[in-house]
């Protein structure tokens, strides 16, 4: 076992350790164990550090990859596949070293600020405790080398948001929300689980390596329509997790949980999750489920940032823009900026880590006040967090000399030439939507930043009831809960909140990942991390399915043997190939070279309108809500039904509550009372049936008339009305039974004898 | 015209199964339990005829046998319905079997 | 060895016919004594359990001693019919991979059982002897080789069940127990006539007679070619595959065979419906796979589509109707409705991971819902209702309680890390690797979603937020200033006390510790599964397409 | 008209019969035993209810022994034919004697008796003279065996259920059974009759091989075989032939409904299944062709009528004692089943399940006296609590009911098992009754559960006054009834091979 799999072990179980010493034993330990998780989650980060050291720094070698992996489940001689074994394993390469190291430095960073933050709340030390598992989950996502095993930690990761969100479970609303987040979060591990299921079914194996070369070597079977649909299916996880719309409903909701806890999901772990899985799966996305995720990021992107303009809660403007560049990245890897698109992952993880992690420190200063339109002028007060979230502000909206500029910028210059190579119409949409959320992301962003921090304190503008509502809607814990707050106390926070910020803010400038401000492909992170060939080329996919299930072992083969088949069967992609070369590696895919090559042609180009389209967005915050030229309220007012589309979030939750949560409950109640009522009913109603007719049997004897009507041939009228005269129980009645019975039978058989 | 002036078998048989039929009827519509027995009696004797004839159209004595022991056991059974009879005379006061149905159902 | 783990809680119910009456706490502790002891023979059964003897059909020469384990086999029955030749009944045990694992979980569901029943005051002596006698019923089922001798110890649990249910159990506890008794004895009826018409088709390759043996009829060459049940048959066959199925899927319960089952459990007292969740179901599933299918093979096979979609129905089904219950107890019986419908659609996929997954859910079910009523009964014990909206908060006033509750809820709803979640995986990987499943497989995933969503909401409703307005107990402040709860009239320990803890906690940790390494279950599954799958499918598999 | 026998003949007549002595000691026993209690009734004073009781006892059991003793002898016919000695016979010999015991044994139990008649008198010789018919109507081989032998059982049969002289359900009772009983005998002597006409011969193997060789009028064969069929179905208690039975199981003295369920419905069968399969020429290729109606046929519908009939009207009975007359009717659809099939298996599960009809059915009635000597009614109300206050009692009738339903581990179940057996043997060719059979037995379990539902299920109304104790004695007869039950429900060996043994009927080979 290589030393790196043996320590990448110990930091995935590291925090895991420091669950279950604090989910058992957090009464017991002196501050409830915080320093148990701190602790344990520094020693993880140091190693994940020296990982990051060794594979990032040292090898330097954009190839670089150990795996290692047991047999966890052994079915033996399956009849029709042979020994079959369910292996979990774990693998290193240089995206997983990145990933750790991230992971597990946010994680620390929270687990610091939390000792500030969350001092006091009487389950602090469950807290810290739910904080490892989180850590757990991600990281044994990010260690995965296979699907199951990616599946169980995406569920668990569920599990943890669920207990994180719903932290403070004696609101409803926390209740409310963590429920909904597990339940998006489901329907699209729903979609997952199938794509997992759809090519197990093919190989037989969860591993990505297996199936992967199985797919190269042309072993899918089914028809190519299957193999998109396992890409978009997979996807959907990340839809769920990363929530992209439509299952991005979610994440606002998020809110509710514990302000550090924020930072964790939407900026390093849980998010993230979604895009990293989509990153790892990447090579079997075919074409037209690629467009399916570039669509489906870039329109999350625009409709988050839309969503974002109006919000007044400071939480939910960093959570919808927190969608909003989720969409970015999904965008990103469908259009194929692969590298580019981690790139904003890491990046967007830092700089939105500070910025919640500021928020949390405005909102802890500010005696749980989470609603901007009643802060301001905050600037003076915390010079800190100040400081802190304006960079990662200027981060978030792209301006150049950040790393939110680089990695946003490689995502557009990808769109743009994604949207040439295929052809332009409706894929110019994409980056189109790009920019556009990028002039909105600049400008709400400056909202916030001016709401927050300029002007004049705006607390006593705030209405009694409401605030009194508010206060027991938002971050009140025991400790803080009968704690009105006054017209005074809002100072800067303590050190170990402060520090976190500071370092995170540090991380969002460019030169931590590149030496050019403007290009994030010079720096290490876009070498070391570098766009996957696909192993299903696009070129057997053209081909009528029927054709291709024939002739796919061929064209697989073609596919492997490479480059030099690629540039004999299609010599316009060979100038492609070419173009790329000096990016280190080649496609032997000619769609993935063409949009390579495109991409790196975009690149000046998709700068200078990012760049104009920041200004842009930036310029119109400051005429709004600076020099006060356009009034917002009225402008809000001018356009009513476009600002409560906005404000109300596009009413996507009030359309799932009426369609299918609505649906669901009113669908199970049918059932249930179909369950009681029919099929139960139909069950006692045969027992009623048969009761019914013993009725009518022990009435036989008791009319016998009606009896007899029944074991006679006779008229039932005249025999009838001759015999209801008998009466109940009388033993003639008996005996004429028995004289019927037989002479009866025999005027049967007679007239059957005759005719 | 021998059927008229010969009595064979089916003379027999016919008498036979009038009385059947007469026995049936009393037993089916008179209400009396002792003219409810006297039609057990027609029913039994019906019965006697048919053996008395059969054994003499068809030779052997089986028939005779049985007939003699149909006599005797109805003769019996006289003895022991009729006890009975007046026990449920006794505890009815009546004998008209249509009034005794306290069991039912 | 079998005989005695079979027949222990039998004997223990002797012991305590001589208990006078009064002696309350004695008939207990001789119940768990028997109880244990049950589980001890099970931990050595499964120690010295040889994972590499497939079982299922006999070995070479029809012989079951080389195939399966723990063998008794001795004459019981030995008629003369004339011409028909000898009417063999065997006492005949022998456990394989798909029995084993049963034959544990019947033994640590009955412990835990017992320790369940403490609780029980009222005639304490007759309900530990009726328990005691369906114990050996139900373990007697899975080891049972020999049809009479299995449909035998079948019908036993009937009479047990229905006075258990019908004594001790709620409001509406006869109509409760006679359904019970009259569905499941329906579905067991048209057994008996299946049982003596394949006795008639079957030959024992071992002795030339006509057998009960399960074994032997598991192998179809020893079926006579035109008796009435055999390979020339094919409607009777075809029927009798209908019916045993019907029959057993009563006993699972499958749509829409179900309706007995939310009664029963609602009324049922809670370390009964912890037997019949546990256990009882399981015995639908297991007859399907040790008896239904070997024998009908080609029937399965023709069937597997109708069974799956069964499956599915009961997975989606299950869930809407627990979806809308207010009684917390008739949610779990729903939800064990859904989650039997896993088993069938594992079974149906009819290929080693759909039958592995099937399987193990079998086991897992039983310890996770069994762990489900054991709450629902602490809870109900304590508030007397078992009304869902009539709590809130619990979570703040008895953690611990909200902490297994929580992990078995999880477990429930197939979370990751526990052991639920393998077992759902592996059905719908299985169905899903099979062409004939596949696309219920694909529906049936909505189960996942609906499963989370009914048991959030009521871990929502009962656990999370505040007390409710007329919620089953007070709300007090104590003098420490925090916020206590009481129940009207409990005198015991608010949060779980250590009786509760010692029955939950070991199903919790069994719960984890197969939900991270499932293979000390699975491994003495597969052997078994794979021999299975072989007997089930007379040509190749064709999942590859 | 009739050639007298000579002197020679009539010798040889009288050696024969003398011969033949030896092989009816159990009938002379028994007839002695009939007389030597009237005797010991007549010649000793006072209250001697215990002392006829015992002595009845003692007797009947002696007779177990000449019973037994006729294993020895051949089979074959007595009496000219009149009578037969086959393994068949001695069968119904030991079922009807033990059967008498049992009665006798819960006439002691009943404490009825001595509210009702003063003095138990020549019940006890009456009970040995319907042990005498029943034996003989096992082992007539003729038509006027048969009918001399079923009179005895019936007249005796009158007068039993009439015992209770001044309870006026009895009375009733007696007098609804006699006028049904004398109708259906007459109709059946009637059709005896008509059979004669056929065929001149009154012996069964004869009349037999008479149908087979010479024609025969269809309309008129049709009409005997139904009018016998109704003398039968009326012993039996078949559905349309089961109207006295509900009536009269209620009204007569429970010892004497408990034996007429069991032996008189028994020995109804022995007569059937031997007039059915001997008189019946079989070897034949279609039984219908040769007596012109499928007697098969008939006995289904019957068999189907009473399965349905019985135990879907039992349902609706609040007293057990009727309860349990229409639970009777229903078994003897199921016992008809056996003898539809026509073979020695048939035969044998028939048998088979008499014997576990006798054991359920006896222990079901014993408890049924038990319960209703202590509570005084037989009402299913009444029986609520009496589980906790007759734990015995309770669990030993739960037991006989689960044995009636048919359920394992009892030896009802096997009765079924062996029935169905017979059935399936057979191909799917009487899948459909067999369907039937176990369709009702579902419904069956409804009605008896019943019981024990009273009993455990739901708590007394009033409370519990007196001692509920039923006595050492009647405590251990009940307890080995139940044991008894349960014992031949695992192992049915000796039951099944002793049927099977029994099976073998004189003029039949199978």
């Amino acid at each position: 076992m290589h030393s790196l799999i043996q320590l990448s072990i110990v930091v995935l179980l590291l925090p895991l350790l420091s669950f279950v010493i604090l989910i058992f034993f957090n009464r017991r330990l002196p501050r409830r164990g915080d320093f148990v998780g701190v602790g344990i989650l520094g020693t993880a980060f140091a190693i994940s550090a020296y990982i990051f050291w060794t594979v990032i720094v040292q090898t330097y070698d954009p190839a670089f990859r150990v795996a290692w992996n047991f047999t966890w489940i052994d079915l033996g001689n399956v009849p029709g596949v042979g020994p079959l074994q369910i292996k979990m394993g774990v693998v290193i390469d240089n995206l997983t070293a990145i990933m750790l190291a991230m992971v597990n430095l946010i994680s620390l960073l929270v687990h610091l600020y939390s000792t500030g933050y969350m001092a006091g709340d009487k389950n602090y030390g469950r807290y810290f405790a739910y904080l490892g598992i989180f850590t757990f989950s991600m990281l044994g996502i990010v260690l995965s080398d296979n699907l199951f095993s990616i599946y169980i930690f995406w569920e668990l990761v569920g599990l943890s948001s669920y207990l994180l969100i719903g932290f403070f479970f004696e609101k409803d609303s926390a209740a409310n929300a963590q429920k909904k987040a597990f339940l998006a979060n489901r329907v699209g591990d729903i979609g997952m689980w199938l794509g997992i299921l759809i090519l197990y079914s093919q190989f037989h194996t969860f591993g990505f390596s297996e199936i992967y070369a199985n797919l190269a070597a042309g072993k899918f079977t089914l028809s190519n329509a299957w193999l998109t649909a396992s890409g978009i299916l997979l996807f959907m996880g990340c839809v769920g997790k990363s929530a992209q719309f439509p299952l991005h409903i979610w994440l606002p909701d998020a809110m509710e949980g514990p302000t550090p806890v924020s930072a964790l999901i939407h900026a390093a772990t849980m998010v993230a999750a979604g895009v990293y899985f989509v990153a790892r799966i990447f090579v079997l996305l075919t074409p037209d489920a690629l467009h399916v995720i570039a669509f489906v990021g870039a329109f999350t992107a625009f409709m988050a940032a839309t969503i974002a303009i109006t919000q007044n809660d400071i939480k939910r403007v960093l959570a919808y823009s927190t969608v909003s560049q989720l969409g970015y990245m999904v965008l990103g890897l469908g259009v194929g900026a692969y590298s580019a698109a981690l790139f904003h992952l890491v990046t967007h993880a830092f700089f939105k880590a500070c910025l919640f992690l500021g928020s949390g420190a405005i909102i802890h200063a500010m005696h749980h006040e989470q609603d901007m339109r009643w802060m301001g002028g905050l600037r003076k007060h915390m010079p800190w967090t100040f400081a802190t979230f304006t960079l990662a502000t200027l981060a978030l909206a792209g301006l150049p000399l950040t790393s939110g500029f680089m990695s946003k910028d490689a995502i557009l210059a990808g769109a743009l030439g994604f949207a040439t190579v295929e052809g332009g119409g409706i894929y110019y949409l994409i980056p189109v939507l790009g920019f556009f959320s990028a002039m909105l992301t600049a400008f709400y962003m400056g909202r916030q930043i001016w709401l927050v921090f300029f002007g004049e304190s705006r607390t006593h503008l705030k209405p009694a009831d409401d605030h009194h509502a508010d206060h027991h809607a938002h971050d009140s814990h025991a400790a803080h809960g009968d704690e009105h707050h006054e017209e005074h106390g809002v100072h800067e926070v303590s050190w170990n909140m402060r520090a976190p910020l500071v370092i995170l803010a540090t991380l969002s400038v460019f030169f931590v990942y590149s030496p050019d401000p403007l290009d994030g492909a010079k720096g290490w992170f876009m070498h070391m991390i570098q766009t996957p060939a696909t192993v299903v080329g696009s070129a057997s996919l053209e081909k009528p399915a029927a054709l291709a299930t024939a002739q796919q072992p061929l064209l697989a083969e073609a596919a492997v043997v490479g480059a030099g088949h690629a540039e004999k069967d299609v010599p316009e992609s060979a100038a492609a190939e070419k173009g790329e070369e000096k990016g280190g590696h080649t496609f032997a895919d000619p769609r993935q070279a063409e949009i390579a090559h495109a991409t790196h042609g975009a690149h000046y180009t998709a700068i200078y309108i990012s760049s104009i389209m920041v200004v842009l967005g930036i310029s119109m915050a400051l005429i709004v809500f600076v020099f006060k030229i356009i009034d917002p309220d009225k402008t809000a007012e001018a356009i009513r039904p476009l600002y409560l589309f906005s404000l109300n979030k596009w009413y996507w939750d009030e359309i799932y509550d009426a369609t299918f949560i609505r649906g669901s409950v009113i669908l199970s109640k049918v059932l249930s009372w179909f369950d009681t009522n029919i099929v139960d009913g139909l069950v006692n109603g045969v027992a009623v049936t048969v009761r019914k007719f013993a009725f009518a049997n022990a009435g036989f004897d008791k009319y016998v008339v009606d009896g007899m009507v029944n074991f006679t041939a006779f008229s039932v009228n005249t025999t009838g009305a001759v015999l209801r005269k008998l009466q109940t129980g009388k033993v003639q009645t008996y005996v004429v039974m028995l004289i019927i019975a037989v002479f009866g039978y025999f005027v049967y058989y007679v007239t059957k004898l005759v005719y | 015209m021998e059927q008229l002036t010969t009595i064979g078998l089916n003379h027999y048989l016919t008498v036979s199964a009038f009385l059947l039929g007469f026995g049936l009827f009393a037993v089916m519509t008179r209400k009396n339990a002792i003219v409810i027995l006297m039609g057990v009696e027609l029913i039994l004797n019906a019965a006697n005829i048919n053996f008395l004839a059969f054994s003499k159209f068809n030779g052997g004595m089986q028939g005779v046998m049985f007939a003699l022991f149909v006599i005797v056991l109805a003769a019996a059974e006289a003895a022991i319905a009729l006890a009975i009879v007046i026990n449920v005379f006794k505890t009815f006061k009546t004998v008209d079997v249509s009034n005794i149905d306290s069991m039912k159902e | 060895m079998l005989s005695l783990i079979v027949f222990l809680p039998i004997i223990a119910g002797l012991i305590i016919l001589a208990v006078p009456s009064s002696q309350k706490q004695i008939i207990r502790i001789v119940s768990l004594l028997a109880a244990i002891a049950q589980g001890v023979l099970a931990v050595l059964l499964w120690r010295t359990y040889d994972p590499s003897m497939a079982g299922i059909t006999a070995a070479a020469g029809g012989n079951p001693v080389g195939s399966f384990q723990f063998v008794e086999k001795l004459p019981w029955i030995s008629l003369n019919l004339g011409g028909l030749g000898l009417f063999n009944i065997e006492y005949f045990l022998g456990v394989d991979g798909i029995s084993i694992t049963m034959v544990i979980l019947t033994a640590l569901i009955s412990a835990i059982g017992v320790l369940s029943s403490w609780t029980i005051q009222k005639q304490v002596k007759g309900y530990f002897i009726l328990y005691n006698l369906l114990a050996t019923a139900m373990m007697g089922c899975f080891v049972a080789l020999d049809f009479f001798l299995f449909y035998v110890f079948w019908e036993l649990m009937l009479l047990p069940m229905y006075f258990l249910i019908g004594i001790w159990g709620g409001p509406n506890r006869e109509y409760a127990a006679i359904k019970f008794f009259l569905y499941t004895l329906f579905g067991s009826v048209f057994m008996l006539l299946v049982m003596i018409g394949l006795y008639f088709s079957v030959l024992d390759p071992m002795t030339g007679n006509h057998t009960f043996s399960l074994v032997a009829m598991a192998d179809q060459h020893n079926f006579i070619k035109d008796a009435i049940l055999g390979p020339n048959n094919v409607m009777w066959r075809y029927i009798a595959f209908s019916v045993l199925f019907v029959g057993f899927a009563i006993k699972v319960p499958m749509f829409p065979f179900h309706t007995w089952l939310p009664d029963a459990h609602v009324e049922a007292p809670t370390p009964i419906s912890v037997i019949l969740a546990g256990v009882l179901l399981k015995l639908g599933t297991y007859g399907m796979l040790r008896i239904n299918f070997p024998l009908f093979p080609e029937v399965f096979h023709a069937g597997m589509f109708v069974i799956g979609v069964f499956g599915a129905i009961n997975i989606i089904y299950g869930a809407f109707c627990a979806l809308a219950q207010q009684d917390l107890k008739k949610m779990v019986a729903y939800s064990s409705i859904s989650h039997m419908g896993y088993v069938l659609l594992g079974l149906a996929a009819g290929n080693s991971e759909g039958m592995l997954g099937a399987l193990y859910q079998m086991f897992n079910h039983g310890t996770i819902t069994a762990m489900l009523f054991l709450l629902v009964g602490v809870i109900y014990d304590r508030a007397h209702t078992r009304q869902i909206d009539k709590f809130g908060g619990l979570s703040s006033y008895m953690p611990r309680y909200a902490a297994v509750v929580t992990i078995a809820w999880f477990a429930s709803l197939g979370l990751p890390g526990l052991s639920g979640f393998i077992s759902e995986a592996f059905v719908f990987v299985g169905a899903f690797s099979s062409v004939t499943t596949r696309y219920i497989a694909m529906v049936s995933v909505l189960g996942i979603v609906f499963g989370a969503a009914y048991l959030l909401w009521s871990l929502q409703r009962m656990f999370l937020g505040k007390r409710k307005a007329d919620a089953a107990y007070d709300l007090e402040v104590g003098a420490d200033g925090h916020e206590h709860i009481h129940f009207h009239d409990w005198k015991g320990k608010l949060d779980l006390d250590s009786r509760e803890l010692v029955m939950l906690v070991p199903l919790a940790v069994i719960t984890i510790f197969l939900g991270i390494y499932p293979m000390p279950i699975m491994g003495m599954l597969t052997t078994s599964i794979n021999k299975l799958v072989q007997v089930l499918t007379p040509v190749v598999l064709t999942s590859m397409n | 008209m009739f050639e007298l026998p000579s002197g020679a003949e009539i010798q040889s007549i009288i050696a024969s019969l003398k011969g033949n002595v030896g092989f009816f000691l159990p009938e002379i026993y028994l007839s002695v035993l009939f007389m030597v209690l009237i005797l010991i009734d007549l010649v000793v004073k006072g209250r001697k209810n215990n002392l006829l009781s015992i002595a009845t006892l003692l007797g009947l059991a002696g007779s177990i022994f000449f019973i037994h003793q006729q294993h020895a002898l051949p089979a074959g016919e007595l009496f000219f034919g009149m009578y037969v000695l086959d393994p068949y016979a001695l069968f119904f010999k030991y079922f009807s004697v033990v059967g008498g015991m049992l009665a006798v044994i819960i006439t002691m139990a009943d404490r009825q008796f001595d509210r009702e008649v003063k003095s138990i008198g020549e019940y006890y010789a009456l009970i040995v003279s319907m042990v005498i018919g029943m034996i003989m109507m096992a082992s007539s081989a003729d038509l006027l065996m048969i009918f001399l032998s079923m009179e005895l059982v019936s007249l005796t049969a009158y007068i039993l259920t009439g015992y209770f002289k001044r309870n006026a359900r009895s009375s009733e009772a007696a007098l609804k059974y006699l006028v049904y009983g004398a109708v259906s005998s007459g109709l059946m002597i009637y059709g005896f009759s008509l059979i004669y006409g056929l065929t001149a011969q009154t012996n069964l193997i004869k009349i037999s091989t008479e149908l087979a060789a010479h024609g025969y009028d269809p309309l008129v064969a049709m009409l005997a075989t139904l009018l016998i069929l109704a003398g039968f179905g009326y012993k039996i208690g078949a559905v349309p032939f089961h109207f006295w039975s509900p009536d009269v199981y209620e009204g007569a003295p429970t010892p004497i409904t408990a034996y007429l369920s069991v032996a008189s419905k028994a020995a109804g069968f022995a007569l059937l299944t031997r007039f059915f399969l001997i008189s019946v020429p079989h070897g034949q290729p279609k039984i219908e062709d040769i007596l012109g109606i499928d007697w098969t046929l008939l006995l289904t519908v019957l068999s189907i009528a009473s399965m349905i009939y019985g135990n879907v009207v039992a349902i609706w009975q609040k007293n057990v004692k009727r309860l349990l007359a229409y639970s009777s009717i229903a078994h003897a659809g199921y016992l008809l089943l056996g003898i539809i099939v026509r073979d020695q298996l048939g035969t044998q599960a028939t048998l088979f399940y008499l014997l576990s009809y006798f054991l359920m059915n006896f222990g079901a009635f014993y408890v049924v006296i038990l319960i209703a000597n202590k509570t005084g009614s037989e009402n299913l109300d009444d029986y609520r609590g009496l589980g906790k206050r007759m734990p015995l009692a309770g669990a030993a009738l739960t037991v006989f009911l689960i044995s009636l339903v048919g359920l394992p581990p009892t030896v009802g179940f096997i009765g079924k098992l062996m029935i169905f057996s017979s059935l399936l043997a057979k191909g799917s060719l009487y899948l459909g009754l067999a369907l039937v059979g176990i369709l009702t037995s579902v419904i069956s379990l409804y009605y008896y559960m019943l019981i024990p539902l009273n009993m455990y299920l739901r708590d007394a109304q009033h409370p519990a006054e007196k001692d509920f104790n039923p006595g050492m004695i009647a405590q251990v007869l009940m307890a080995v009834l139940m044991f008894l039950t349960l014992y031949f429900g695992l192992f049915f060996t000796p039951l099944s091979d002793f049927a099977r043994y029994s099976s073998a009927l004189f003029g039949l080979t199978w």
